[in-house]
């Protein structure tokens, strides 16, 4: 049957590999384009840019964190509901907050991962000429930017933007009688909203692509663990998405038509809306690293010019993360008045979600090992990936056990995780695939020297800023303080604040290097050869950029993506696409493959 | 930065520490040995010419292990967590105790409402002190945690003690100090602008001093004395406090 | 490109994946999470139903049952004469094919029509979402009741319309005839996508006017 | 039922069923029968009735069986957080 129904009906829809194929005009090709090539630059492009917002506001937050009530320098250029003579007002500190969290986690990192690698990478490496449904994807990206542009509006609409943290807690977002924000909080919630379509459409499409489209002899032990990831990543963003869409809407009704889910008052929940959201959010956080796991597990392996250790248990490790991070929610609402009860059972989920994770560090830890490691810059910031992420899943132990959580429970340990796991980990691992596949995108190479400086002094004002902050938590520093000097415990810790603050302003002012970096080499930059990594995967075998439509044809599979250094080969790397010596035909059959 | 924590004025609070310290303990061994072995592994393998990598997918028997080692070592942190956290959260085994407060939080004040001469809580002659929260030494007190408009957090640093105060919920809490002093609580939970300075104070007393402090606010409450500068009584929309709760820092 | 279009098709043969065609199986994957979007709306309450039964009123009390029955039949009947459109299809019959979307159509319509009335008259009553006037109203139950109902079934209807709206779309490309038993992954992905939200009233109906 | 239609499943003699189940439900609702039992026999009745749907008209039972094992994904998700977050309540 299924046969049948696959010679009958593959080719009676438009967008299967290839497609049609005609010169578009200027505005087709880079605006309203359907390339996923281009698709992937232009989320590319926004996300950064919503990744200095968040920067600048976090940026924000460290001089009120440091130097509390002091004028912001340029702060006067801001309206006087926000930073009166510069200096920063709390109404105005927690709308910072909320919308450093919300920019980074949801449009800076999320878009960063499915959006730029998840469309660049899905049709190339598995050998498809683009996405299942093109014009999806461009909708997606689409829908992404007006979904952006109402998130930075909010900021200056009548008593500004949403201040009731990235996680939104009902009542205080529910009414805005408690915060004073009402148009800003429904913009919040519309925002994501429209984001949320734009994610689950991105997801349909990168599914259906990588089940439907790969090319022959690619099986599913033979996609890069960067697909893998992608894959089970999607999945993760379809199920969970949906989640925060039908939380948002009832918390937006609770604000505009006078419901009352969210609000005890008239019978509703508070703690409903923590459930429906962190029911969402902890697989969100999942969907913000499995990419950067898969994306590091395939550079340290060409790096180190050896095969991923342990290939299939890392693809049983994806699996298994995405699955566990359903049943570990209620991590976060151990001091929330949840049943205590269930408190317990979380505790022990969210124990063993850190054993697939120790099966990647090791496996990554056994990539490395007996290789011939090759410094190049995206090895690099993997590296630096490995060992924050160390870092911040360990510190996730802590607070998994339940009586520490009591202590450190909402405090600055807890902003040491965040950051931990999602720029050591997440933005490390986006600034290594970024700079591993821009050739790609744009057929020039970073500059390496630069690459690398950056990186090293990334690393050292990160930590520099953010491992202090696990000892602010440890003395009980609460989060989302707009001025910590007001508890006398820690007043006395101001030259901490000041010290990771001042490491802050030195860390943004870093990465002006990797901007500069970025946008010059797009036009001076060495221009790069096909394959000049000497990588394995099939996006190596097409020029870079890959012209309209990817491949000239169908490439043919022979093997997995991690063949460095096999003896079959006098190179140190088999590409995937490369036939075997030993056939004689230019282009063998396919392997006739169990599926 | 210090990864030692400040000692502890509750009863469960070494409890709470103890298994900080076995956590600390064990991360650090894992953190050394990870970060030890990625570090020597990128020196050790760094690139040479002439050499090429050793051709090698995995091993059944290193995954076996490092799934396994770790499964025990989380699960055992786990179930080391459960009986603490069951003494600490769990209704069923609180201690019974003698003494029982309200503590009903609002937009940046914490109300505390004592049963009054009666002994009952929730008759007409409780009283309500701000931000103030008297609690006599070494004995079990029960905290009903309401809330008033959005969520608060009751965060004793130096008990050791958080919980979430929410409205349309009475949560039980209870926790026993080890030593009279003043201790700093703070609110954990953004709960608005004010949430940076909506600070309180709890004044542990020896049960005499406590007895005596009582004696005195119900007086005070019943109209039979007139108010001395001892005296935080509740008005809404109180806000002069915040200074006077700053300068007493730990005990 | 054009070498590629020429080539013989086993060699661009891709991967054997699910043997479904994109186009389907992309609404399958999208219908995914419509289950969860429903999940989130539906779980909400049962679970608000559960911890305030004392909000919620007997079936029949406020919602009109009758009514709803009747148009829970008429989504029904729409789901077969969708079904029938896409087995008209099937057989190359275009004449059945636009028959039965045409029934379709007036079926969806009519079902999204009559929930319209209800609401009017629901309104009327008093039963509003705002929780303030619900409780003026002196209506059974509580403002949990209307809200969680509005809910749900506000948003299976926009469900409906929508899937009228994309009904009609694929009417008119079938008067041009733009489908034949070889190309009919339109009229099914709509079919899947209309039986879906018939499958949501299924349950919609039980839990929010009959328990 | 209908000529012609030997291939396809049997389109409307499902159509009867579900009809026939759903006046079912509204006169399982009119009975009295205690809350329990009748809320048991309305949640069994639906759940007939939605995979009746699922398996004919959306065809799911004529397609491969990795489908249903896809379309079965959110299912122990659903279960999860209804079961769980009930626990709240009880
Ligand atoms: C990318 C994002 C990401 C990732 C991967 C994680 C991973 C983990 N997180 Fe984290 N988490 C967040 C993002 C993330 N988290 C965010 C944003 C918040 C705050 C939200 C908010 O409130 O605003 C949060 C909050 C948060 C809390 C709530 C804290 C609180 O509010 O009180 C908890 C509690 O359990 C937790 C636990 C964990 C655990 C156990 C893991 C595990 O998956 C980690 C597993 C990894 C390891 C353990 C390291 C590697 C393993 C080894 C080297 C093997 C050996 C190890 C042992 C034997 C122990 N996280
Ligand atoms: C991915 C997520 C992410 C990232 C990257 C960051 C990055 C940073 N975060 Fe953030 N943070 C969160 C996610 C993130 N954060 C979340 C979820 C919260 C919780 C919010 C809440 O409580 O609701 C939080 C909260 C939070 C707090 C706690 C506030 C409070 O509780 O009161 C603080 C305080 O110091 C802070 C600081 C910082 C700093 C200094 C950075 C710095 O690292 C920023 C430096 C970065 C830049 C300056 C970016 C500039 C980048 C470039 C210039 C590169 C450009 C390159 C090209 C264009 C090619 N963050
Ligand atoms: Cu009350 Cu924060
Ligand atoms: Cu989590």
């Amino acid at each position: 049957m299924s046969a049948t129904a696959a010679a009958k009906t593959d080719w009676d829809q438009p967008g299967f590999a290839g497609g049609e194929h005609h010169e578009p005009s200027f505005i087709r090709k880079y605006i309203f384009s359907t390339d996923h090539k281009i698709i992937a630059i232009q989320f590319l492009v926004t996300s950064l840019f919503f990744l200095i917002v968040g920067g600048l506001l976090a940026v924000m937050i460290r001089w009120q964190l440091g130097f509390p009530g002091a004028p912001l320098p340029g702060g006067d250029l801001l309206p006087d509901t926000m930073a009166p003579g510069g200096i920063i007002l709390p109404e105005f500190y927690n709308a910072m907050v909320t919308m450093h969290g919300t920019f980074m986690i949801f449009f800076a990192i999320m878009p960063l991962m499915v959006g730029v690698f998840g469309n660049l990478l899905i049709p190339l490496q598995i050998g498809a000429g683009d996405m299942a449904f093109p014009k999806l994807n461009m909708l997606s990206f689409w829908l992404a930017v007006p979904a952006g542009f109402i998130m930075l509006a909010s900021f200056f609409v009548e008593g500004g933007a949403a201040g009731a943290g990235w996680t939104a807690y009902a009542p205080l977002s529910a009414d805005g009688e408690y915060t004073g924000v009402y148009l800003g909080q429904q913009l919040w919630l519309v925002s994501l909203f429209i984001l949320g379509f734009s994610s689950i459409a991105g997801a349909v499409n990168y599914v259906t692509t990588i089940i439907n489209m790969r090319a022959p002899g690619l099986t599913w032990f033979r996609l890069p663990l960067t697909i893998w990831s992608l894959f089970i990543t999607s999945f993760l963003v379809l199920l969970a998405i949906p989640i925060l869409a039908g939380a948002l809407i009832m918390l937006l009704t609770d604000q505009t038509l006078g419901t009352t889910f969210f609000l005890p008052a008239g019978g509703g929940e508070p703690l409903l809306w923590q459930h429906l959201f962190w029911f969402f959010g902890h697989p969100e956080v999942y969907i913000l690293i499995l990419p950067a796991m898969g994306i590091v597990s395939d550079i340290l392996s060409n790096g180190a010019r050896k095969p991923v250790f342990g290939y299939h248990a890392m693809v049983l490790a994806i699996i298994a993360i995405a699955f566990l991070g359903w049943i570990v929610w209620g991590h976060h609402m151990f001091m929330s008045g949840m049943n205590p009860m269930l408190g317990t059972t979380f505790m022990i989920t969210t124990m063993v979600i850190a054993v697939p994770s120790a099966i990647k560090v090791f496996n990554w830890l056994g990539t490395l090992w007996r290789g011939n490691i090759e410094f190049h810059a995206p090895l690099l910031y993997s590296v630096g990936f490995v060992s924050l992420f160390i870092v911040g899943g360990l510190s996730g132990i802590f607070m998994a056990s339940t009586p520490v959580d009591i202590y450190i429970h909402d405090t600055y340990f807890i902003v040491a995780h965040i950051h931990y796991v999602l720029f050591g980990g997440s933005l490390f691992a986006i600034f290594a695939g970024i700079t591993f596949w821009y050739p790609k995108m744009f057929g020039r190479m970073m500059s390496s020297f630069w690459n690398k400086i950056h990186f090293v002094l990334t690393f050292i004002f990160y930590s520099m800023a953010f491992f202090p902050m696990h000892g602010l938590g440890l003395e009980g520093m609460m989060r989302r303080l707009y001025d910590p000097t007001q508890y006398a415990y820690l007043a006395e810790l101001q030259p901490w604040n000041q010290f990771i603050s001042i490491s802050v302003f030195l860390l943004a002012a870093t990465q002006v290097i990797y901007f500069a970096n970025f946008t010059l080499s797009l036009w001076k930059g060495e221009k790069a050869t096909a394959n000049p990594w000497r990588a394995n995967s099939l996006e190596w075998s097409v020029p870079s950029p890959p012209p309209h439509g990817n491949f000239e044809r169908i490439p043919i599979v022979y093997r997995g993506p991690y063949e460095y250094s096999s003896p079959e080969s006098d190179e140190d790397f088999y590409p995937q696409f490369v036939p075997p010596r030993q056939k004689t035909a230019p282009r063998p059959e396919p392997q006739p493959t169990a599926d | 930065m210090n990864w030692l924590l400040d000692p502890s004025f509750s009863t469960f609070g070494p409890d709470i520490d103890r298994l900080y310290y076995i956590i600390l303990v064990i991360t650090g061994l894992v953190f050394v040995l990870t970060e030890f072995l990625l570090f020597y592994f990128l020196f050790k393998y760094r690139k040479k010419e002439g050499r090429k990598a050793e051709y090698s997918h995995g091993s059944t028997k290193a995954e076996v292990i490092w799934t396994l080692i770790p499964f025990v070592i989380v699960v055992a942190i786990g179930l080391m967590s459960v009986s603490v956290w069951d003494q600490i959260k769990n209704p069923v085994e609180f201690p019974n105790p003698d003494y029982e407060i309200i503590v009903s939080a609002r937009q940046f004040e914490w109300d505390a409402i004592y049963p009054g001469a009666d002994g009952e809580l929730g008759t007409e002659d409780d009283f309500t002190v701000l931000n103030r929260i008297h609690v006599p030494v070494n004995e079990p007190i029960l905290v009903h945690l309401e809330a008033e408009d959005v969520i608060h957090s009751f965060f004793v640093p130096d008990f050791r003690l958080k919980q979430d105060a929410v409205p349309g919920m009475t949560i039980p809490v209870w926790f026993e100090v080890t030593e009279p002093g003043e201790y700093i609580l703070g609110c954990a939970e953004l709960c608005g602008i004010g949430h940076y300075r909506m600070d309180g104070m709890i004044v542990v007393l020896t049960a005499e001093e406590y007895r005596e402090w009582e004696a005195g606010q119900i007086a005070f409450h019943s109209g039979e004395r007139s108010p001395d500068e001892g005296d935080v009584v509740a008005s809404r929309g109180d806000e002069e406090d915040s200074d006077e709760t700053q300068d007493t820092g730990g005990p | 490109m054009s070498q590629a279009a020429t080539m013989p098709i086993e060699e661009r043969a891709p991967e054997p994946g699910l043997g479904i065609y994109n186009l389907k199986l992309g609404i399958w994957i999208f219908l995914l999470s419509e289950v969860m979007f429903f999940t989130a709306l539906i779980g909400s309450y049962v679970i608000l139903r559960f911890a305030h039964p004392d909000h919620f009123a007997a079936p029949g009390e406020v919602l009109n049952v009758p009514l709803t029955a009747v148009n829970t039949f008429i989504l029904i009947c729409s789901s077969v004469t969708m079904v029938k459109a896409y087995a008209a299809i099937e057989k190359d019959d275009q004449k059945g094919l636009k028959q039965w979307l045409l029934a379709t159509i007036v079926l969806g319509s009519t079902f999204v029509g009559v929930q319209v009335y209800e609401y009017i008259h629901l309104v009327n009553d008093g039963f509003v979402p705002d929780a303030q006037a619900y409780v003026e109203s002196g209506l059974a139950g509580g403002p949990l009741y209307s809200s969680t109902f509005y809910l749900m079934t506000g948003f299976h209807g926009v469900h409906v319309a929508l899937g009228v709206g994309a009904l009609i779309f694929i009417l008119i490309k079938a008067m041009r005839g733009a489908y034949s038993s070889q190309r009919l992954g339109g009229v099914e992905g709509v079919g899947l996508y209309w039986h879906f939200v018939d499958l949501v009233w299924i349950v919609l109906f039980t839990i929010v006017y009959l328990i | 039922m209908q000529h012609g239609e030997s291939a396809h499943p049997p389109y409307m003699m499902i159509w009867v069923v579900l009809a026939v189940l759903m006046f079912a439900k509204v006169g399982v609702s009119l009975v009295d029968m205690g809350r329990g039992m009748s809320i048991a026999l309305l949640v069994l009745i639906s759940l007939v009735s939605a995979v009746l749907v699922a398996l004919y008209y959306m065809h799911l039972r004529f397609e491969p069986k990795k489908l249903w094992i896809l379309a079965a994904l959110p299912l122990p998700l659903i279960a999860i957080l209804i079961l769980t977050v009930i626990q709240e309540f009880r």
